[in-house]
């Protein structure tokens, strides 16, 4: 809940209902990006079966696991880089990795 | 969720729900669309085949399976982060 | 128009509006992909002639028809799917194909 | 529209036409991202070669045509579909 | 600025402010489409170093010129098409290459 | 900004602060997908590999400096693009 800055004193409840809703939008996308990735990644575009399979499953549990900890890196990169060369994120982290 | 009065949480929820709707409908189209692609090729015919509706419901059926699995990582993966994080401060 | 809930008595102005505003938004987001789909399968990405030749016109018709038939054979599927494994379309149709 | 007043109407017109604006924005940056990848492709000069410039004119018409005859399509369909599930109530 | 309408005597602050807004997303959504667009057409996606070398540097700049110069383009080409054929923008310019 | 009064370029910046945190969170994701799609295709384990998380450090030092090379480029442009659209009128 960091950086959506609230930086005032008082938050407004437009602010806080705002700060809370950003919050989820940003787990929502990270949702929906995990699963576009990861069936992508997992899955055969054959179609030849209805039921996910051994291997596709244990494919997706581990292509989510490395979906977390590539934001993580993505992260700690973009850190970096903002800082050797005074980037849009100077200022902070990235709400990951932290 | 930190300190929300009571009338600020029923707003909260509202929005939720407006989002719910939102994520399922998104839902929804990125299936057809994931599915129409890899599915529907051939085009002799304006109706879909039978190939055609079998790969489209086998495409669902394992997409929907795979969305269900994937969502329970993403809550045991985002669960274990928010504590990290919580030691972390 | 069944699905946006207006469970309750007297829908306020707002509340209509909005549901008629979504029912757009629905057709405009499936016309725009149907465009995309399709012009994606039927024209080919050479561009040698700026015209639609016939081919190209009839593979358009047909994957349009195509495109409305995939919507109720997914949302029939996708109902399966919710009421075998209790997802989280559960309750209702997915105003496709009913 | 099933029983909206005329300010409702009035309001719903004012934002059908920013929504037309919107999608009018969306179909030209569509265009414009769904020409260049196909037709440009040569980053040896800085200026859009005669091929590039013909095969993007040639696209955009194309495309624009597809758009359109897709639309029709589209308005058939979805009046059929409105008309079925009318009688299936 | 021409184009959003401002048709009546004196618009309101939040007509004023949306117009803005308008323009501001506009530009936008081209600066992020092109940084799509041009590192997908100058970057190979084996990254095998982190640096951008000289040949890629100068990809990107051309690119960055090309697409520019293709919305001028588009937007005659679409123009033309949309008088010819009576199409959703026979009434105005694109807002570029006027 | 074309006779904004003070209070509407106060709201103005207000929205355009948004804007911009929201621009950056897309930056972000578009960051970790784009990334995420050459870099990790091994699934024979759970955690990234070596090989992996060098691949994503360095496609990630490299889209930064192309972004920022890029901007860099379209200020320029949009920049001559106005000179030019006053010239003409």
């Amino acid at each position: 809940m960091s950086f959506f800055g609230m930086g005032r004193q008082q938050p407004t409840s437009a602010e806080k209902i705002a700060a809370v809703e950003q919050e989820m939008k940003l787990m929502a996308s990270m949702h929906n990006r995990m699963i576009q990735m990861c069936t992508k990644k997992c899955l055969p575009t054959d179609y030849r079966e209805g039921d996910l399979n051994k291997g596709e499953s244990v494919c997706l549990d581990r292509c989510a696991a490395k979906f977390f900890e590539a934001h993580t890196v993505v992260s700690t990169a973009l850190e970096k880089e903002s800082q050797n060369r005074g980037g849009p994120a100077a200022g902070g982290g990235f709400g990951f990795g932290g | 969720m930190e300190g929300l009065t009571q009338a600020e949480n029923r707003e909260l929820e509202q929005r939720l729900q407006k989002r719910q709707v939102k994520e399922f409908m998104s839902m929804f189209n990125t299936m057809v669309d994931g599915c129409f692609v890899p599915c529907v090729d051939d085009f002799t015919s304006k109706a879909l085949s039978g190939r055609e509706t079998g790969c489209l419901t086998r495409c669902v059926a394992k997409n929907f399976a795979a969305t269900g699995r994937l969502s329970e990582r993403f809550a045991e993966q985002s669960a274990a982060m928010q504590q990290a994080q919580g030691q972390g401060r």
